[in-house]
């Protein structure tokens, strides 16, 4: 790496300076969109006590599971959590400190980090649970609740293609929390199917322009189904 | 004798308009685009990021990079979108989606609505449903009339955790269409071979009825 | 029009139901990306007493500066109106009411309008006049002021392509305002160079989504050029 | 003797660092792109949407969709993006920019900024300048130290409204390198040929002195 060139090579590298206690983002929606290297390097390296901030908590033994099935992650702001069953004995024993979302929400609240929002009020979630313990406001007669922004310590984002200068693309669904992650991480790291020069991507077909990135690694991808549904010719 | 979860989709269906945006939750919503009606056009959102959502793909054609909010795997109709799950919500809280339809386990007088958390139950989330509840303006919610034990789930005052304070507007159960107006169920239409007296015996809530009350057209 | 299908093919049709009184977002930064036909259509229409908001007021001959000629305009929201000394001369005059707005707080407020978040907290302007009557916070040892959200009752916008279901395409930097206040006009209407058939476009590259648009029209324009600033070969 | 604009910039230039992503204000401030060190790489934003501002096309290449944020026409870098102007702003408000150059009428002690509105005399608006100082770590100020009947424009307090309050940390003029910090001006550098003495008498805000004033290097 030098000047504009994010590229690294080892996924060690990608991580460097991750460290216990400190708060992630992690991309994707379900199983799709997410940084499966980057995850699996931090099951290795076997860094704990980390807070993470993701729309799901991936499935027992697959994505963020594999956090939690050695204990890693101590806190996770999340929208829906019902695929994983080491989650909820985890989340009802205490070990895991849980605070449920809606997911328009989060992503807004991740969106609002990046973009040096510290706070908005929504609609969402008034009178509800959600609302508990917030700031509410009735504007021009409808009832909102002010939610603060969120930002992390490093984002994990996986993009479909990089060039060298961190320029993002991603493809189809597995967009999803990918492109306002990667503008909320103090240290964005990409994980990509393939990186190509810098000029090579249309500036107009840039999703994530790279500012936002600190560094890029190519991996591969095993990409899970969860719900494999098909129709007969 | 009351209509089937297939039913309350195709019952549904007919509350899409020509030109239509519409969100589908999981469950009896999802089967709604069965039942689109001839000649006219409606695109599908799908809230992690895509609007124009096709069926579900052939087997060779299965794409684990294209799924809908679901987590299945769905293909894209002609003049689809792809964006970010904060844009997606964006146009949800905007307001922009034409017609939401999602299940609920509770619904009141006030278009008060509990879908997502049962306490002492496995807690998985809200997902989008509160999101979609306050953005849409237009609501339709389908659900069992009563539990398996015959006790009503239309109810003066949810019991259970709130997704949304009065949003909710139409209601289609598998015995009535019910329209949720000045603190009272309005009922519209029940289902063939229903009697009024058996939608009245499992509606908990304030119920107003019609001088003559027509029939669901399936 | 029916179904999905936005094309309008005279501009009458394009601006129709836009009456005295109302609201608009104009697209466009400086005279780049402006939907230069809109406001021409406008100006023969004779539509007054409007409120725009724009980032810029055009110039005495083009752009917007073609209602300020006719006393169209009567209040505008924008960031630099350096260019244009009729515009000066109403200001002062008081026919015109002016409320400036830093332009990223103007852009975040529009986008804001879009996405049904009524207000927002931001640094910029905090300690500055324009935060004056604004309710300010300190949030983390930061200043900032609260925001109020814009919508409109037509918003006009300039794209590049479209398809005949609305989702369109900008090109270059006439993208500017026009993405967000796509989203924040009860309804939207946008010209454009060329118009395609549905599905032509790359689900991937489509910059505004189809559900913000009402209306679509093709036209011709001029593209202005304020300051040509060229290099020798 | 005091420095050239083109000096200014010249030296401004030396604030660069490889990778840096910068936002270069009109004026002086865009003629810093004149300057970029040998061997380094920067990225230019121009906060209408574009992030690889490129140099000025030739006659032929000329494109009225493509104009930087002073309105010139300009060209795309290798590398280049384009955005609209909310996601611009995210980038400048969220802090994402590592420099920003910008002018100014009067900056004081506080590191207040004062470049957008002389009462009394045509207001052409703040555009984009209230983002850049809310919103940038690293901002350098470039002005003329005096107004040519020299009065001082670096004051104890601005007498202009302001741009924005307690943002700036170092002013580069065309008499010195000034750091403020806990209250006062710093000199950091004085332009060559020009006296300490000068300086001193330019300077209506708190001045602390270090014992050796370096001359800047251009």
């Amino acid at each position: 790496m030098a000047g504009l060139n994010k590229v690294v090579t080892s996924y060690q590298e990608a991580l460097a300076g991750l460290t216990d206690g400190m708060t992630l983002m992690v991309g994707g929606f379900g199983l799709c969109g997410i940084p499966e290297n980057l995850i699996t390097t931090m099951r290795d390296i076997g860094v704990t006590d980390l807070t993470c901030i993701s729309n799901n908590a991936g499935v027992d033994d697959f994505g963020l599971g594999l956090l939690l099935q050695k204990n890693q992650i101590k806190k996770i702001y999340a929208s829906y959590v019902g695929e994983n069953a080491l989650f909820e004995k985890q989340m009802l024993s205490g070990e895991l400190e849980v605070v449920l979302t809606p997911q328009g929400t989060l992503a807004e609240k991740i969106r609002a980090g990046g973009a040096g929002i510290p706070a908005f009020f929504t609609a969402t979630g008034y009178g509800t649970p959600i609302a508990e313990g917030k700031e509410t406001r009735e504007i021009d007669g409808r009832h909102y609740i002010l939610e603060p922004s969120l930002t992390a310590d490093f984002a994990l984002i996986k993009a479909w293609k990089a060039d060298t200068m961190g320029n993002l693309v991603y493809r189809n669904t597995a967009m999803n929390f990918n492109p306002m992650m990667a503008t909320a991480g103090k240290i964005t790291v990409v994980e990509v199917e393939e990186i190509v020069e810098a000029g090579e991507l249309d500036p107009h077909h840039i999703h994530t322009p790279g500012i936002y990135v600190n560094r890029v690694i190519k991996g591969t991808f095993e990409k899970r189904i969860e719900q494999r549904t098909v129709k007969a010719r | 004798m009351a209509v089937s979860r297939e039913q309350i989709a195709q019952r549904i269906a007919q509350e899409l308009k020509d030109g239509y945006y519409v969100n589908l939750g999981i469950g009896i919503p999802t089967l709604v685009a069965n039942y689109i009606p001839e000649g006219i056009e409606v695109m599908l959102q799908s809230e992690n990021g895509l609007l124009g959502m096709g069926e579900f793909p052939t087997e060779e054609n299965v794409d684990a990079d294209l799924i809908n909010a679901g987590k299945q795997t769905v293909t894209m109709a002609k003049g689809a979108s792809l964006f970010s799950s904060a844009e997606s919500f964006a146009m949800i809280r905007g307001g922009h989606v034409d017609l939401t339809v999602l299940g609920a386990f509770e619904v009141d007088v006030s278009g008060n609505i509990a879908s997502w958390m049962i306490p002492g139950k496995l807690i998985k989330g809200m997902g989008g449903a509160m999101d979609l509840v306050a953005g849409a303006e237009n609501i339709v919610v389908t659900m069992m009339h009563a539990d398996k034990k015959g006790n009503s789930k239309i109810l003066d005052a949810c019991t259970l955790p709130l997704t949304g304070a009065q949003c909710i507007k139409k209601v289609v159960t598998d015995l009535a269409v019910l329209e949720i107006k000045d603190g009272a169920f309005h009922l519209l239409e029940r289902a063939p071979g229903v009697s009024v007296e058996e939608i009245i015996e499992k509606t908990a809530g304030k119920l107003i009825l019609p001088d003559v009350v027509p029939v669901m057209k399936l």
